[in-house]
Parts: C-alpha cells; sequence; structure tokens
C-alpha cells in the first residue's frame, strides 16, 4: 500500500562532523564499559587460565545490589559502592565455592560449571527480585547533558562513565606494573609453580583476582543499570561483547581488553549509524535501512572472525 | 661421492637481536651417526624445529634427498620420510601401545581419510606395526595403555613409532632423556644398527652415548656451529672443551 | 494394532466411570520463568482472578512455562492437546511463539483465545474461525499512536523500533494512520541496550517528536538515556513501555510521555474498577494492561460457558463470537475476523505519590478494527 | 560385553521401550518426548564427533541445528505456498518430501562447516571456542534480521512433512523414524571411531605434532570431522524443525550450542552413547523439574555443577567406570 509522506530519501541529512563526533564519544564510552566488564574477564584468564561465563552474572548482581541500595537510601555513590562490594562478595564466595576446582579442568568442564553458574545466579536473582526490572536511576548531579567546546551537547553521565573507566584503566596498569600484587599477578601468568615457590598463597591469590574482576564487572552493571534496565539476564548480551573484545585483544592481556573494547565500542556504534547511510548510497533507503542495521547487528562478530582468521590469537595476543 | 641425506645450509634464525641459528650448515651422510651437542640455550631445539619443519628459517635452506624443503611444513617432510622422535614423549597417552603404533604405519603407508574400514583389522598396517615394536622390544605390550608405560617404555615407543614410517633419516631429540644406566644402554644398541637402514641427526645430552654411537660430532654454541668431526677431533677440540665442558685451558 | 486399541478400548472405560459432568479444560501456554516472565505472570494472574471470582468449578486450568522459547511452546501445545486434552488453549505472550502453536492447534479443532500477541498472519490471510484474539491485532497500538501523532499535529515525526517482524510492523502501523513527514526511520538491534548513538540522530534529524516501539528492557534503557540526553521532543509509544509492571523502572523518565492503549486503570466502568480493587487486594499489586488482558480472557470463556457446552463447537464459538461479557476496557466487540473492535485511548505518564501511572487524556481511535480483516476468509 | 556395551544397550532399548509403551497405553505426549530426545541426542552424536573424538569445542554448532532447521522451514513452506524457491536460472520447487530435505539439510550444513571449520580451526582452545561462537551469533542475528522468511517470528509448517509409505503425523510412527536415524547415526559414529580417520583424529587431540610427524594433517583431519559433525547436526535440525512444525532464529542462539554440549558432558564426553543418556536426563529433568517450580533453572544448574564437579564422565562415566578419558 502506498504509505503517506515523503520519501526517506529526502531525511538523509547530511552527517555533520559534530554528529559522527558525538558518535565516536557513543562509541568511546560503550567500549570503556565494555573494558570494565572484559578487564576482569581477561585477568582471571591469564592469571588462573579460566573461561568463565558466569563474569556476566557478577554485572548483573552489581547491577542489582546498587539498584536496591540505591532504593533503600537515595544515595547514588553509596549504590556505587554497594555494587562493588556486593559482586567482589559473590565473586569471592563463587570462587572459594566452585571456580578453584575448575582450574586444573578443561575448557570444556570450565564452559559447563559457568554455564550452570549462570542458570543459578539468574534464577536466584529472579526468586530474590522479581521479574520486573527495577528502578536505578542517574543522580541529580550528573543528569542531563553538557556542552562540550564546539558546541556538541553530550550527557554528563557518559562522560563521567568515559572518565571512571580511563582512570580505572590507568589503575589496573598501575596495579599491574607497580604493586606487589602485580608482580605476584603477573608471576602467575607465566608461572604457577614458581609463584608458590615464592611462597605466595596462590589460592588467596586467586581468590583476591577474581574478587577484584567480579568488583569490576559489578561497578560496570551499577554504572550502565543507571541509563539501562535492571533485570535479570542483562548480564548475558554483555557477557558476550566482553569476550569478543578479550578474544580481538589477544586473551588474558589487559591491554588487549582496552583496545580490543574501544574497538568493539566503535565498530558496533558507528556500524548502526553509518551501514545503513552507506547502503542508501545505492539501494532504495527502506530496504538500505533494513539491510544495513541487519548487516550492524552482525558487525562485531564479523570483526572478531576477521581478526581470529589473520591472527589467530588475537591482536596482541602471543603465538600459540 | 655420496650426497648427503639431509643437509642443511646457511641457516640463520633470529628471535629479536638474538641470534638463535646463526649461519649454520651441517651435513648427514648415509649410514652415519652424526651427533649434535651443545650447552642449555645454544639453540639445538630450534634447528631442530627448522630441520623438521615446525620452523621456517629466516636464511639458508634446507635440503633433504636432495630435495629443497625449506618451504614445506612438518607433515610434508615426514612424508618424504623425515621420522622424528620428541625430546618429552608425544604419544597418545589414552590409545594403547599399538594404536600409536599403528598411527606411524597409517601416517606411512595408509588412507588417515578412510572412515568405514576398522583400522585394526588391517593386516598390512598391523604387521608394519607389530614389526616395529617387536624391534623395539614391546611385543608383550601391545594392548597396554600408553600413559601406563615406564619412561624408558615410551623412549622405545617413540623410537618404534618412527621405525614404522620406514624413513629415510631419523631426527632424534634427546631419546636418552631420563633413560637409566641399562635403559641408555639398550638403546644405544638399537641405535647403532639403526644407522644402516637410515642415518640418523641425534640431539643428545648424555655424552658417553654420544662418543659410543656418533659417526661425527658437530658442536652447537649461541646458535653457531663451533666445530665438526669425528669423536676423537672433538674430545681434543679447544674451543669444545671450553665452550662446552666449561675448561679452562 | 489389535493389542493396542484393547489398551486403549480398556483406559477410555475405565475413565468414563469417572468422567460425569464435562469441565472445560484450559491449557495455558505462557511466559513464567526467563527474560519477560513478569508479563506472562501477570496474563496468569489476571486469568486467574477472573476465574476465582466466577466462583465456576466447571473450568479446570492446566498452566505451564514455556520460558518464552517457540519449541517449548510447540511441546506444551501438543502434550496439552495430546495427553491433557483440554478445550482451549490460551496465555501466549510473544507473536513468534503464537505463529509456532495457533495454526496447529486450531488446525486440531482446539480454540485458542489470545491475551496478548495479535500477528497479522493470524488476522489476515491465516485467520481461523477457532483463533480468538481478546487483546488486539498487533498493529493496533501503534496506528493508535501515528493517528494521535496526526492528530497533536506532528508533522517530522523520527521513528524507530527494534529489526524483527513486530518491529517492522510496528513503523508500518504507525505509518498507516500518521501521514506526516519521517525525520528518520530506524532499526535497532533487537535486545539493544544502548542507544546514544540513535539519541544523537534524534537531536541532529530536526524532528519535532519521537516514535517509538521497543518492548522491554530495551523501552527502559531508551527513555533513561533519551531524558538524560537533553534531547527534549515530544515523544509518543504503545503502551507496553509504560506499563504499570516496567514504569517503576523507568521512573521520572517516562513522565509526560504519551502512550496508546486499549485499557487503563482508570477507565470508567464497573467492571474495570471491581477488577483494579480486587486485584490489588489479591496480589498486592497494581494490575498492568497484560493483566486486565488475561482477566478478560477468562471471562469470555466463562460467558462462553454459560451458554453453550464447549463439545459442541459451533454453539459455542457462536457464544464466544457474541463476547457478552464485561470489559474492563468498556465497549468491546469482536470483528469479522475475531479481533476485537475497541476504543484505543492515549495516556499520559503521570505520578501518584511514590508511584508512576497512567491517565487517560484521550481517545486515539474509536471503534477500531485492524487493516487485514478483509484479507480474512474463515 | 563391556559394562559400557550394557549400558548402550539398556539406553538403546530404553528409548524404544518408553514410547512403545505410551503408544499402548495412549499417552502420545510422551512418545512426543521420546522424539524429542532422539533429536537431540542426534544433534549431540554429531557434535561428539568434533567434541569428543576431536577434541573441538565448538560453541557453535547451534549454527548447524538452525541451518537444518531451516532448510526444512524454507522447502516445506515454499511447497506449503506454491511458491517456487527461485525461478532462475532454473525452477527449483520447494517440497515436503522429508528424504529430500534431510539431502539438503545435510549438504548444506556440510557445506557451512567446511567454511566455518577452515577459518576457525586456524585458532585453538578458546579463540576456537569463541570463534565458533561468533560465527553461530552471526547467523542468528541474520536469521532474526532477515525478513524474508519470517524473521525472529520464525516459520509455521501447518503439516508435518511425509516419508514415503509413513504416516509421519502418527507420533509413533514420526519417533520410528527419527529412533531409526539415530541409530545409524550412532552405528556410523561407533564405526567412525575405529576407522584409520577415527585413530589418527583421536590421535591429534591428544598430540597433534605426532600426528604431524607421521604425515598426516591434524587441521584436515580437524576440518573432516568438524564437516561431519556439522552435518550430522544439520540432520538433527531438520527432524527438530519437523517435530516441532516450527523453525525460528532460537535454533541459532548460543544457548542451543550451551545446550547440545551439557547433553554431552551430562551424558558422558567422548562416550558413544553420552547425548543420549545426556539428552534423556535433560528432557526428563524439564519435565519433572519444570513442574516443581518456576525457578527449575536454579536446579537444573546446582545438578549441572554438581555432574562437573563431582561425576567426571558424566552418568554413562559414573555407570561404566574406567574414568574420565581426559585424566
Amino acid at each position: 500500500m502506498a504509505l503517506p509522506g515523503k520519501p526517506l530519501g529526502e531525511q538523509n541529512k547530511l552527517m555533520t562532523t559534530i554528529l559522527l563526533i558525538e558518535q565516536v564519544l557513543n562509541g568511546l564510552q560503550f567500549g570503556v564499559m565494555l573494558f570494565l566488564t572484559a578487564a576482569g574477564l581477561t585477568l582471571v584468564f591469564g592469571v588462573m587460565g579460566l573461561i568463565n561465563l558466569a563474569h556476566g552474572s557478577l554485572f548483573m548482581v552489581g547491577a542489582f545490589a546498587a539498584a536496591a541500595v540505591a532504593g533503600a537510601t537515595g544515595s547514588f555513590i553509596l549504590a556505587l559502592a554497594a555494587s562493588l562490594a556486593a559482586a567482589a562478595a559473590a565473586g569471592a564466595l563463587v570462587e572459594m565455592l566452585v571456580i578453584r576446582r575448575l582450574y586444573s579442568r578443561d575448557h570444556l568442564d570450565q564452559v559447563l560449571a559457568t554455564f550452570a553458574l549462570i542458570l543459578i545466579f539468574s534464577e536466584g536473582t529472579r526468586w530474590l527480585f522479581g521479574s520486573f526490572p527495577l528502578y536505578l536511576n542517574i543522580p541529580t548531579w550528573l543528569s542531563g547533558p553538557v556542552t562540550l567546546p564546539g558546541g556538541i551537547q553530550y550527557p554528563l553521565y557518559r562522560l563521567t562513565i568515559i572518565a571512571i573507566g580511563l582512570v580505572i584503566a590507568g589503575g589496573l596498569f598501575l596495579l599491574i606494573s607497580r604493586t606487589r600484587l602485580g608482580i605476584r599477578i603477573r608471576a602467575g601468568e607465566s608461572d604457577r609453580e614458581m609463584i608458590a615457590a615464592l611462597g605466595v598463597d596462590i589460592s588467596k591469590l586467586y581468590t583476591i583476582v577474581f574478587a577484584l574482576g567480579a568488583a569490576l564487572a559489578g561497578l560496570a552493571g551499577a554504572l550502565v543499570g543507571a541509563i539501562q534496565s535492571v533485570q535479570v539476564g542483562m548480564g548475558e548480551p554483555v557477557l558476550i561483547l566482553a569476550f569478543v573484545v578479550i578474544v580481538i585483544g589477544g586473551i588474558g592481556l589487559v591491554k588487549g581488553a582496552l583496545i580490543g573494547s574501544i574497538l568493539v565500542g566503535l565498530t558496533d556504534t558507528l556500524g548502526r549509524i553509518l551501514l545503513p547511510e552507506v547502503f542508501k548510497l545505492f539501494l532504495d533507503p527502506s530496504t538500505a535501512t533494513s539491510i544495513g542495521a541487519s548487516l550492524a547487528t552482525m558487525s562485531i562478530y564479523i570483526l572478531m572472525a576477521a581478526v581470529l582468521v589473520v591472527k589467530p590469537t588475537g591482536l596482541f595476543g602471543a603465538k600459540a | 661421492m655420496t650426497e648427503p641425506v639431509l643437509s642443511i645450509r646457511n641457516i640463520t634464525k633470529m628471535f629479536g637481536a638474538l641470534a638463535a641459528s646463526d649461519n649454520v650448515s651441517l651435513d648427514l651422510m648415509p649410514g652415519e651417526i652424526h651427533a649434535l651437542i651443545g650447552p642449555n640455550g645454544a639453540g639445538k631445539s630450534t634447528l631442530i624445529q627448522q630441520i623438521s619443519g615446525g620452523l621456517t628459517p629466516d636464511a639458508g635452506s634446507v635440503h633433504f634427498l636432495g630435495r629443497d624443503v625449506t618451504g614445506l611444513d612438518t607433515v610434508a617432510r615426514a612424508r618424504l620420510g623425515l621420522g622424528r622422535t620428541f625430546q618429552i614423549s608425544a604419544l597418545a597417552m589414552e590409545d594403547t601401545v599399538l594404536q600409536n603404533a599403528m598411527l606411524g604405519a597409517l601416517g606411512a603407508k595408509g588412507r588417515p581419510f578412510s572412515i568405514l574400514r576398522p583400522i585394526m583389522r588391517d593386516k598390512g598396517l598391523r604387521q608394519v606395526a607389530e614389526a616395529a615394536l617387536d624391534r623395539m622390544g614391546l611385543s608383550t605390550h601391545h594392548n597396554t595403555v600408553t600413559g601406563e608405560l615406564s619412561h624408558g617404555q615410551r623412549r622405545q615407543l617413540e623410537v618404534a613409532v618412527a621405525l614404522t614410517l620406514s624413513p629415510r633419516a631419523f631426527l632424534m631429540d634427546e631419546p636418552m632423556a631420563g633413560l637409566g644406566t641399562s635403559g641408555t644402554h639398550d638403546l644405544t644398541a638399537i641405535l647403532s644398527n639403526l644407522r644402516h637402514e637410515a642415518p640418523i641427526l641425534l640431539v643428545e645430552h648424555d655424552m658417553d652415548a654420544v662418543f659410543a654411537l656418533a659417526d661425527r660430532i658437530s658442536v652447537l654454541d649461541y646458535g653457531r656451529i663451533i666445530a665438526t668431526g669425528t669423536v676423537d677431533e672433538i674430545r681434543a677440540h679447544p674451543d669444545v672443551r671450553r665452550a662446552y665442558l666449561g675448561e679452562e685451558t | 494394532m489389535k493389542l493396542k486399541s484393547l489398551f486403549a478400548a480398556a483406559s477410555l472405560a475405565a475413565l468414563a466411570t469417572t468422567a460425569a459432568a464435562d469441565p472445560v479444560k484450559v491449557g495455558m501456554i505462557t511466559t513464567l520463568s526467563g527474560g519477560g516472565a513478569g508479563l506472562g505472570i501477570d496474563v496468569r494472574d489476571g486469568f486467574m482472578l477472573a476465574v476465582k471470582q466466577s466462583g465456576n468449578t466447571d473450568i479446570e486450568v492446566v498452566i505451564e512455562d514455556d520460558q518464552r522459547k517457540p519449541d517449548i511452546a510447540v511441546q506444551l501445545a501438543d502434550r496439552m492437546i495430546q495427553s491433557d486434552k483440554v478445550d482451549i488453549l490460551t496465555g501466549i505472550i510473544w507473536s513468534n511463539l503464537a505463529m509456532a502453536v495457533v495454526p496447529s492447534a486450531t488446525a486440531q479443532g482446539k480454540f485458542y483465545l489470545s491475551p496478548n500477541a495479535g500477528p497479522s498472519q493470524l488476522a489476515g490471510k491465516g485467520c481461523h474461525k477457532n483463533y480468538f484474539n481478546v487483546a488486539w491485532q498487533n498493529d493496533n497500538l501503534h496506528e493508535a499512536a501515528g493517528a494521535y501523532a496526526k492528530e497533536a499535529g506532528y508533522t517530522n515525526t523520527f521513528i524507530l523500533a527494534p529489526n524483527y517482524p513486530a518491529g517492522q510492523d510496528a513503523l508500518t502501523g504507525f505509518k498507516r494512520t500518521y501521514g506526516g513527514e519521517l525525520a528518520g526511520e530506524i532499526y535497532t538491534k533487537l535486545g539493544q541496550t544502548d542507544y546514544a548513538g540513535e539519541i544523537a540522530q534524534i537531536r541532529a534529524s530536526g524532528a519535532d517528536s519521537v516514535f517509538f516501539f521497543l518492548p522491554g528492557g530495551m523501552g527502559i534503557s531508551f527513555l533513561k538515556q533519551y531524558a538524560d540526553s537533553g534531547v527534549e521532543l515530544p515523544v509518543v509509544g504503545p503502551a507496553f513501555s509504560f506499563d504499570q509492571g516496567i514504569l517503576q523502572a523507568v521512573g521520572a523518565a517516562a513522565l509526560g510521555v504519551i502512550n496508546t492503549s486499549q485499557w487503563n486503570k482508570d477507565i470508567d466502568n464497573a467492571a474495570n474498577k471491581a477488577f483494579v480493587e480486587t486485584f490489588q487486594a489479591e496480589y498486592g499489586r497494581l494490575p498492568s494492561l497484560y493483566a486486565s488482558q488475561g482477566f478478560d480472557t477468562a471471562n469470555l470463556i466463562l460467558s462462553a460457558m454459560a451458554k453453550a457446552d464447549v463439545a459442541d463447537q459451533d454453539t459455542f464459538r457462536a457464544a464466544l463470537e457474541a463476547a457478552e461479557f464485561a470489559s474492563v476496557r468498556g465497549d468491546f466487540k469482536f470483528g469479522p475476523n475475531h479481533h476485537p473492535i475497541q476504543d484505543i485511548f492515549v495516556r499520559e505518564v503521570i505520578q501518584e505519590g511514590d508511584v508512576f501511572a497512567n491517565k487517560i487524556i484521550g481517545t486515539a481511535l474509536t471503534d477500531h478494527g485492524d487493516a487485514y480483516a478483509a484479507e480474512c476468509k474463515m | 560385553m563391556t559394562r559400557e556395551t550394557w549400558i548402550n544397550a539398556a539406553l538403546a532399548l530404553g528409548l524404544l521401550a518408553v514410547p512403545l509403551w505410551a503408544w499402548v497405553a495412549d499417552e502420545p505426549f510422551t512418545i512426543t518426548l521420546a522424539t524429542k530426545v532422539a533429536i537431540l541426542a542426534l544433534a549431540g552424536v554429531g557434535l561428539n564427533i568434533a567434541l569428543g573424538l576431536g577434541g573441538l569445542v565448538s560453541l557453535g554448532h547451534a549454527a548447524f541445528f538452525g541451518l537444518g532447521g531451516y532448510a526444512m522451514g524454507i522447502l516445506a513452506a515454499h511447497a506449503q505456498n506454491y511458491t517456487p524457491l527461485m525461478e532462475w536460472p532454473l525452477v527449483v520447487e520447494g517440497t515436503k518430501s522429508m528424504p529430500v530435505i534431510w539431502l539438503v539439510a545435510v549438504i548444506v550444513s556440510a557445506l557451512t562447516a567446511l567454511l566455518i571449520g577452515a577459518l576457525s580451526l586456524r585458532t585453538s582452545g578458546v579463540y576456537f571456542i569463541m570463534i565458533t561462537l561468533a560465527f553461530g551469533q552471526m547467523l542468528y542475528y541474520f536469521a532474526i534480521s532477515w525478513p524474508a522468511y519470517g524473521g525472529e517470528d520464525g516459520l509455521s509448517i501447518y503439516v508435518r512433512n511425509g516419508f514415503p509409505g509413513l504416516n509421519t503425523l502418527d507420533p509413533i510412527q514420526f519417533f520410528a523414524i527419527c529412533y531409526v536415524l539415530l541409530i545409524l547415526a550412532l552405528a556410523f559414529s561407533a564405526r567412525l571411531a575405529r576407522s584409520p580417520f577415527g585413530l589418527a583424529l583421536n590421535a591429534a587431540r591428544q598430540s597433534p605434532q605426532r600426528v604431524e610427524t607421521v604425515g598426516i594433517s591434524p587441521y584436515r583431519l580437524r576440518l573432516l570431522a568438524f564437516v561431519i559433525s556439522g552435518a550430522i547436526t544439520g540432520l538433527a535440525g531438520a527432524l527438530f524443525a519437523d517435530l516441532n512444525r516450527f523453525v525460528s532464529p532460537s535454533m541459532f542462539s548460543w544457548q542451543t550450542s550451551g545446550e547440545i554440549m551439557v547433553f554431552i558432558i551430562l551424558g558422558g564426553t567422548a562416550r558413544l552413547f553420552g547425548p543420549v543418556a545426556g539428552a534423556a536426563l535433560f528432557i526428563f529433568l524439564e519435565q519433572a523439574l519444570g513442574g516443581l517450580s518456576e525457578y527449575w533453572h536454579v536446579h537444573l544448574g546446582l545438578l549441572l555443577l554438581a555432574v562437573v564437579l563431582f561425576a567426571r564422565g558424566g552418568i554413562i562415566g559414573t555407570l561404566a567406570g574406567q574414568g574420565a578419558r581426559n585424566d
């Protein structure tokens, strides 16, 4: 049937530089958020050699803890603290009860056991908090847009996420390169027996690393929860993206996770915006929108497959 | 003049600024055991890998049976008849001894992509495998799971698998490692006879075995061959004594 | 075969002695676990509330969880038809699950009453005499949103929906009644959680309003991010993202948003008042759109049971078609394709004390049917 | 006969006996459940060739399961609507014939597995797990957003496809078809494990260097294993779609890949009948626990965890002893 209104082609507005810059910021912010989740995942793999599918559940735990505390106290700062604490505690608990039995197992057992943990975490959370999404919002002092140089209107909260993410990335690099814990983490990556010989309590180290990774994921969950929906199952899409990120960067490498995150964040955001425009150059607008959107949903997986085909151990991964 | 079976010409392999192989040349003549010795970190493993096909040299070439094999991978070189044993046993530990030997026979003479006939009923392959096991003194262990073998028996199985290939040359990486005195003695006797079937390039730490077996010895140090010669020449070579035996002369 | 008939006869004989009266057996397949469970729970609770209030003991309801998986739903339907021998099926929330279950259930001679999903195929060419939709045809609320946008004088709307059939139908439905220009048309990824890119496009597009259909968590994410972005264009959407169940999670970000719905808790009629009160008393929460649809579905069945025996399919069907029950949305009748002809209201999100709720501010479409009825040859 | 052989025989007979009993007792839904077990077990048998024998932890086998399903859905939808599949360069009609559908499903899955495998097998370990996942996700999102065949709504086929000489609408006859295919696949899988290829593939899992030094390429062995594995899982997908008379993108989801893997581990990795035992237990739990509690996934999770942590080797490994193979 004939639709009213003018053809969509006329709305194919010129992509201004400002819009493009804004989208790059969006991609950066998405990437930084991914980094917070991926950092823990890659640390746990690097140090303990463990694939943890339940990492997304810790992301969810952080968001729920933040929503619960924000609801009770009204304080966003307390909510963030709660997300860190709850996710770290959940991580430490799970590590001690389940995960440490998996270090010596092959990847298959790890995938399966942590798949089981997802089921337990998800349904357990639903049992505790119900099936409806929880409320968690941006505090008033962080809400609304700010005007950046060049007249770009950009939400303050998203800028805050970028800043927090970059600070944490910096802190993580310092932690690993400068502190005793970092030395042990690096030693644990290269040689487990050596670190045991050094007299370090390795099981305690593993618990700490796992809890640290969990806390970062929990913080990411809380930060993101304020601008998304806090609900059961929110962790899985993020988990898959985090895996894509660390695989692209090279598993076990914090640097790889950072670069991979930004790459995935930018590919996803810009792909969504640009691909439909590209297709509009040679297809009618409606088809182009649909095909472009379809391709955009696959873009990060295509990126990942392409990276692995060329570099089978990721961008920064050592030769296997 | 006889042609060398295996000929390594001016191989260089750099890892960053470090030359793991520095203009190395080496020949393996028919009927000989040529031992390659050198201190830890001298670049023996890197050299072996370049000969077997695991690594490609930055410069230089590897010729096998008169053919340039520098660009070929491990699989292709094995198919040409290069039989290799590993320093750390690389066997299918869950499989039986006979199955491991059958794998060798399959690789050399069978059709590994056939999916229908049960392999253990293939009489031809089985003969090859059993003969090799018999020669290595494993005839009573056909149905033992490889993981349950003693260390020495695994070494014997390594050699047995290489035998099933009827190779034109052997490449043996520390076959004596971890063997007891009697084990070393037995294996020395077996290898000594083997040289008449196909020459052996032998990397070995056990000097007694090297001096007992080798027709010629090459000494590798810091990625370079510092000497090649007979047992007596090498024993007397001052550079070797200094570099390898750590003697001050 | 002989052996089998012998056994079958024996078991039938055993059954016959116990089956005296003919109760109506209803099989409810709905989503009770995993993502989207809130919708199924509401439909179930609304349905069961009506059954309980009726005091009718001749209706037996078998409830099963489809986990939002089409294959599970199909198997549950098979079981209910083959083993439980239900007369009526109902409960499915999602269009893709309905498409998996409904055609084969109706082909096997069962009634199906949809309390939510209304895919266009089942309203048009794929309609069936035993299929009734008690909620809406999928396009309805979007058409109402389009009609509202036109009436409100918007001439340059930016529209977006997820890239899947219901999303494509939503934008088609909106455009059908809207008539103005589009500032942009975007399909987002199903399950997408970050809409910063889309919001930036909206900002740059020069639109005068935004229409979106993003069910579940997607809508919550979009609204929160939109509210924070500083873009202050009016937003219009179907009721799904502003319903009682998720409105509290969206919070203040939803205040003032216009949405279209065939029901709201403030519709002024006796049935609705009683429903809202008793639902709150029974379950301790405000009823949602989905609860109202479950409630109406049960009452429709009960009204037909009062007039006909379910074994007599033609009479029972006629009783369903008559739809003589007190719908909580006021006037309700079926069109020729067994889909509702009803008013669709315009609601605005307001705050009542601590609770966010909707208030009816007008009527978008009156006695509205659907665009597919003409294709239906029953 | 070893203990495992007895267990296998008991499983094969049990899977036959339950639906036969149900047929006599007129419990058609039990037959449907048994059919589902047989089909999911078939998918597991496929994955087990890559996973158990080849050591290839593929988290993307839903791709083949889904392709098989869509092969059925697309062919049958065209036959149902009397529209040709394509008209150029030659007219191809849809079909409602199961054998033809199976053939198409197997060929399409095998070709796709060849492509995915050729690229994925360049990696190993976690990278392999993740790249297979990535390919699965690509197909998943493609299926959701590709409007021609229903997108997320999927495709409904009103009448089950036909098999010459049988009434496939009769649950017991359709079960018989699936059961026979499962037994054939098991027999094929058993024969494959004892073949030269099976020996070499199994050795390549344990020691790839060894296989290289005897002159066999592990890459090619794994690629063939991946192709065979994908083809069998694709066949299972076509049957699954026929069981439900419906196909949708959820067949492509990574949870589907995870579930097929769960059957194998529950039953016992690399055990011939592992997928049968695992699928049977999974379906039983789904029915039994699902009725007990809305939160049955918690119980399922705990059970899975217990199996991985304490009952290595799965059901068959626990019953038959002999230790888990990975020690």
